[in-house]
């Protein structure tokens, strides 16, 4: 299967990916050092806490407030909660209650020992720990014995704003051939730093990711699941403020897929740098070991950038990605690396492009299940146009062996997928991969050809730019805007207040848990 | 599937479907959302997208969205719309005529032939007039039959004689009753500028004409005929899209038993 | 192109378009030809395919046809539709509110800052409220420009400043006070729900708080914004699909010479 | 470029074409013995003879029923009128004028001899030559001089029933990018035993082929080709019981392609073998002398039978039109044999079945501008899926480096093209020409895949089928129904007492001047 079909300099691969690796690596003790608020809410909602107050404050937030108001949070959550519960004999939750409604001072309660307070805290870990194990093997068990769709993953979104008429569409997708049900969130979401709470019906162009709201989708597409016959997979995004608190939430309630790339709310959502490389990593470990695919965002580079000239930057994300996946204990097998079919379709021989970057994806990271964006930028209002750009997509799709596809929508410049859009997005995407099947066993490219010289070209390129960055340094690089062509200062952006240097005797339990044990 | 099909995890999405006032659905209920596509032979300009604009509102969408427009190069402009259509439709009202017989399959047919009518039934059929098309009325007919379906020259008591295409309706109908037809059965394919319903007319005027309307079961076939219009034009049922041989034969047995042909 | 926009050879087959009631046309002038596409909260069925006819029919479209329809797996059905139109518009009338100044190119513009206004121009842009899409304003204005036409960033004479993206109006307005404006152009992209409208509103309101209405030309732009949408809200003008730098830079170098802002 | 893309066995090749070739040479002395009533009116409407009478009758039909009821037939319509000539002293038509009145009666007049009436008839046949050459020459200059599409040329068809309706939609559509315009002829046309007359306004589902509708569409393609800046073919169908009628009227009018089968009459429209396999000798010459592609019939076979089952078919019937072409003097530069792209779209793989068979016929019959058809049997009112099916036929064509593109209507099951509904479909077809164009060149077939097999199969089997047919003669073959499933008695059908056996004094003074001086 694996057969270098473009000729492709694997030397150079090597030393891309190695200088992804120092990438990652030179940045990683600056990670280990610092926690963030999300971080510490994370912990705090693993550990069991969750609800709001009567003001609708989430009770996580409540206690990390209170934390870092005590100026404790150097110490990190779990010291805080675990020396609540050996002073009060209360669970986490209780304690939480007890902040929120001003009856416990945490800073105030009897001071434990770091070896008390790490063994009362790990008993509660271990539970949750459990918890997403056996979600884990849920899924496996789910699909062993009800079965799943054939790659491409057949991945559409519901964003009505409203979870129960999501709920709706989302059994109908599946009913008409979907896989995986990304449930879009609202505009706003990935900038407040904290999770909204129950379920929700009111969103613009979203609908709320919450944990209820992760819950009820659960169940329906459990149903449908079984109705058809095949394991519906369900997306959500943790990218934005609250990165790892998500992750959470998702692993809890048996999430699949989350939207999760290491630099994306830097660059697109002006997110610190600083915050989001912390935030990441934590998000990461948790995805990693709760099974669920991640998705990155390098799609979003050409929705601004165009798509010829700025290949090699997507190609280079994917492996800076990969390498901060690998820190993260994140296997190959869940990095949805993302990628797009984002070339003006008036392009001559447009289509060899985007066969060879596609190919090139997945020749370069042959077990990862990568994500294949759609076209959108050059979507207009011609929907009959449109759906012929949709079919090239998913022909290249399938010619390629992507993993995951996210079909286009033919009103893509118009609206919001309404439900006869998605059916026949669907219904696009299902013909071509079926009619199509076993076409990428049976082309070749041409020796020297446009497709292979044009993937060969790119592949320098990213290979060049990682050298530099490698030189550079993450940070630098991004505040000298050369992703994206997005300037980022390294303490500009949302979020730095919630950043915070470790103290020695921090500790986070689930790091342990998850990553020692499971990872890789 | 209930009446409203969606399953109990989503019904709090949708309970309020009010049956006597159906709207389009785009993605949440009764939002009226419809895609529209046409011409108007008004040159490329603001004014004929206005004009595209107007003609929506006049048709009662509310909101009209002129997504896209071009000029198709003879001074006329095509546009793509979407809208929010306003009108409402009682589903509660709505009835229609079907071809109510329970479909027996081959066996149950051939069964039924031998219980109820005890002798060969004979069926002619043919794609009359000027249409050529004979796929639809070789897939009734022909032994091989269609989508796995066999056709009627395959049933055991049935003797089926498909005359082709381009058949005149007088030598359809002599040839029919040379053979002692106990249906005839009649293709349409091309409704081009309504063409197939003389032809139609004619056929049932013909038989008529020679006082075989009540002894014979006659039945008309083609992707736009419903039994609706069928029936409309003096025909005993009419088959669309989707038929196979075993619908037509049920139909045909079960007409000669009511109608006492046997 | 003439009005009809036909070559000779093609008079003979339209000499007939009456522009004061004119028609969908699909082969043959005034047959009414429309395509629909639709879903109805009903089950897919005969009675929800009547339904869609039904629909159609209320809508003033003759003789529907529903060439497809399909179960959408939640007791939805969608159809395919094609049908005649026989409601009629009056061309002649129409008249679309249009943004009237000639356009002048880029080194026109700069020409005419230098001859009639004299001083750079200040014009401030931003997308607006939670509007995260910034590349139709930075299409306007980046140096870079879009499909060929330099930004305003690179036009001699004008100051250009983009704000960027999820501005609120307030900063936005502060901002704009700052520098010293005699623009903002401002861009909205997201118009699920109508978004945009309450957004573009509040910008006109606190404007006019300010007592800055009569100093500052305000432009508002997106691919739903209309140059009417614009003016009804209060704004001088909009732009939609298809402007380049060029025509906002034009408008606002005249309208400032116009209403005496120089 | 020619580079054996599938790995056929040309051997084989060579032995198909070689029986092909026996089968048609089997048949020349058939053809040869015999002229026809169509035969003769041709060649009266080439020495000059046209209109109708009062009654509407064509002269060419009034002259040739005057011959062939004082049974002068087997001497031919040229003996006729030559000898009239020299008696009369009067043109063709002043002769058929006479004629038509009763004033003429041709048995009657005094008799010349054979040497004499050739001489005469000659010098006016060299007229009607030079004016056909002159066409051809106008054709090439207008190429040279305003240029033409790329291949495969984009044909469409108008079908209003109104020939100036038909105008305004054959520009408009040349106008978005079309270079052919075929105007389809009303349903009944074909077993119309003479051509009407004049401009016409009404037809069914297509419009009457006469001379003044080629006129008036020729000078309203020529305006818009000026304009575009491509010469616009004219296209229109030589089949049925006018074959040669038609093809001289296309010849006269500068027609540039023409439908034109040696079998498709008989088996699609139930004419009599004899007189079709007369009739087609005949109108290919003049098609071949006029430069005129013709477009061979193939793809009906899978309008009825099934494209997997019955590819060889196509071929079989491919190789033997070539050989009636080559016999007639047309050269493989004109040879439009037809294909399809109809297999069923819910076939698992169908996709490379259809490229697999369309390389095939690219390879096998290399200078042919091979005619590609487009799904018809499998579209349904669904034109959003109809669309995506057109792409995919779009898509092949490209991959293979087809001649002539009938790009598919997304209405096809509906109704015949509303003038959007051709726009959509040029523009699909554009579309993807441009966004693949060097495809062809980039891509290969994996050694032995399914792609390649599945055209060495179909090769094997039309080869064998050849053979068949060699062993057996063509008519006899038709007889038993080997081809489409259709059944045709020798002397069954339409317009055998038609045609009639030649005299030896018989002469066709076109023949020899078409076939001896210009066919390659
Ligand atoms: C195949 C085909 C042809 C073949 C026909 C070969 C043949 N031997 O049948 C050929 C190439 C010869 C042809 C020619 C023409 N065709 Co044609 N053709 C088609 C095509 C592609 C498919 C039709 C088909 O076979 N369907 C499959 C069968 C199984 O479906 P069906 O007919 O609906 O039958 C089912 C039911 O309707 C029902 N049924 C049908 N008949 C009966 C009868 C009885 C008694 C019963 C119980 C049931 C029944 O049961 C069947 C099985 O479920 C259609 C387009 C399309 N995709 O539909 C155009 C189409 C039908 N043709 C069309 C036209 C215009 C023509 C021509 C007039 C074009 C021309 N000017 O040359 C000619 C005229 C021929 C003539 N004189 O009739 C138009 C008709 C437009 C209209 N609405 O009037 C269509 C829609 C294409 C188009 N968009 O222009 N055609
Ligand atoms: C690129 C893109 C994105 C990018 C934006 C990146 C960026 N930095 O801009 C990303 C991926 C981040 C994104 C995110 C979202 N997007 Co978005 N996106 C698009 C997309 C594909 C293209 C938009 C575009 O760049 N067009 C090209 C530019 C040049 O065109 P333009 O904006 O029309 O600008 C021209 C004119 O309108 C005019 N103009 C525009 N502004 C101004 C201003 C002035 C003053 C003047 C004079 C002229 C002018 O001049 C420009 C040049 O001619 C469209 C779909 C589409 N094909 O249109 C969806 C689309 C706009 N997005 C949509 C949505 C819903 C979202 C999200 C809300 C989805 C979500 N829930 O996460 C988010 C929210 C982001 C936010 N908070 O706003 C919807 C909007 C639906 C609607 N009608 O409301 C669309 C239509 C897609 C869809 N079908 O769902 N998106
Ligand atoms: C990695 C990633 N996260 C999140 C999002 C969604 O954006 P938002 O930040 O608005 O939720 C995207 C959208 O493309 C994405 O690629
Ligand atoms: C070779 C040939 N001639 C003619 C026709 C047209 O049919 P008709 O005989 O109805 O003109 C076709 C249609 O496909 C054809 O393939």
């Amino acid at each position: 299967m694996q057969k270098n079909k473009l000729n492709l300099d694997f030397g150079l691969v090597a030393e891309a990916r190695q200088s992804a690796a120092r990438i990652a690596a030179d940045i990683q003790p600056f990670i280990d050092q610092h926690s963030s608020v999300t971080v510490e809410r994370t912990v705090a909602r693993l550990l069991g806490i969750d609800g709001i107050d009567e003001l609708e404050r989430p009770l996580p937030n409540i206690m990390i407030e209170a934390i870092k108001k005590e100026g404790g949070l150097p110490l990190g959550a779990a010291y805080w909660i675990g020396r609540a519960m050996l002073a009060t004999g209360k669970t986490p939750q209780e304690i939480a209650e007890g902040v929120a409604a001003g009856e416990i001072e945490l800073a105030k309660l009897p001071e434990k020992s770091v070896e008390d307070i790490q063994a009362a805290v790990n008993k509660v870990a271990v539970k949750t720990v459990e918890r997403i194990r056996a979600n884990r093997a849920h899924r496996e068990d789910f699909i062993k014995n009800v079965g799943e769709g054939p790659k491409p993953y057949l991945y559409v979104i519901v964003a009505t704003g409203n979870i129960y008429e999501d709920v709706l569409q989302a059994q109908a997708a599946a009913r008409q051939g979907a896989d995986v049900i990304a449930v879009i969130r609202t505009t706003a979401q990935s900038l407040l730093d904290y999770v909204p709470y129950g379920p929700t019906t009111e969103g613009f162009g979203g609908t709320y990711a919450t944990q209820e709201n992760f819950r009820i989708m659960r169940r329906a597409l459990d149903e449908v699941g079984n109705e058809v016959g095949r394991y519906i997979r369900l997306c959500n995004y943790c990218s934005g403020l609250c990165m790892p608190e998500i992750a959470a939430m998702g692993a809890l309630e048996r999430l699949d897929v989350m939207l999760n790339d290491a630099l994306y709310g830097i660059l697109f959502r002006d997110i610190n740098m600083q915050r989001t490389l912390v935030d990441q990593y934590f998000s990461r470990i948790i995805n990693g070991f709760a099974g669920i695919i991640i998705n990155t965002g390098e799609d979003n580079y050409l929705t601004t950038a165009d798509a010829v000239e700025e290949a090699h930057t997507v190609l280079a994300s994917q492996f800076i990605n990969e390498q901060f996946a690998l820190r993260a204990g994140l296997p190959e097998e869940q990095m949805g690396l993302g990628h797009a079919f984002e070339m003006n379709p008036n392009l001559k021989d447009g289509f060899l492009l985007e066969l060879s970057q596609a190919q090139m994806a997945r020749d370069i990271f042959p077990k990862a299940p990568l994500k294949y964006m759609p076209p959108t930028k050059f979507m207009n209002g011609n929907i009959f146009k449109g759906h012929v750009q949709d079919a090239l997509f998913n022909m290249v799709s399938i010619m390629t062996n992507q993993g995951i596809q996210l079909p286009g929508m033919l009103t893509e410049a118009i609206h919001t997928p309404l439900l006869q859009d998605r059916a026949l997005s669907i219904e696009n995407a299902r013909y071509i991969f079926n009619n199509m099947r076993s076409i990428s066993d049976e082309i070749e490219f041409k020796e020297g050809g446009m497709i292979q010289s044009r993937a060969q070209a790119v592949l320098a390129d990213a290979a060049a730019m990682l050298k530099d960055i490698e030189q550079e340094g993450i940070m630098s690089t991004i505040e000298k805007g050369k992703f994206a062509g997005v300037k980022r200062p390294m303490n500009g952006g949302k979020g730095l207040d919630g950043v915070v240097v470790k103290d020695a005797l921090y500790f986070n339990p689930f790091i342990e848990l998850m990553l020692g044990k499971e990872g890789e | 599937m209930s009446a409203d099909g969606r399953s109990t995890t989503s019904t709090t999405a949708h309970s309020t479907i009010d049956l006597t006032k159906i709207k389009p659905y785009g993605d949440t209920l009764n939002d009226g959302m419809m895609q529209f596509s046409f011409t108007l032979p008004v040159p490329y300009s603001d004014e004929a997208r206005e004009a595209a604009r107007l003609y929506l509102l006049k048709m009662g969408v509310d909101e009209p969205q002129i997504s896209h427009y071009e000029d198709l190069g003879v001074g006329y402009t095509f546009f793509v719309c979407y809208g929010k259509g306003t009108h409402t439709v009682d589903f509660t009202k709505i009835e229609v005529p079907k071809v109510d017989v329970e479909v027996m399959d081959k066996y149950g047919v051939e069964d039924y032939i031998k219980e109820n009518i005890k002798r060969p039934v004979v069926i002619v059929g043919a794609c009359t007039g000027t249409d050529a098309h004979t796929v639809g009325i070789d897939a009734i007919m022909n032994m091989k039959g269609y989508d796995g379906h066999y056709g009627l020259e395959r049933y055991e008591g049935i003797e089926a004689y498909n005359l082709g295409s381009q058949m005149p309706n007088e030598e359809f109908l002599a040839k029919a009753i040379e053979l002692n037809a106990d249906a005839v059965i009649v293709s349409q394919v091309v409704t081009q500028k309504d063409v197939h319903i003389p032809n139609l007319t004619n056929l049932i005027e013909l038989i008529e004409a020679e006082g075989l309307r009540d002894k014979l079961v006659v039945v008309a076939g083609g992707p736009r005929i419903s039994h609706e219009l069928a029936k409309e034009i003096g025909y005993d049922a009419g088959f669309s899209t989707g038929t196979y041989a075993e619908h037509v034969a049920t139909f045909v047995v079960t007409q000669m038993v009511q109608r006492g042909l046997v």
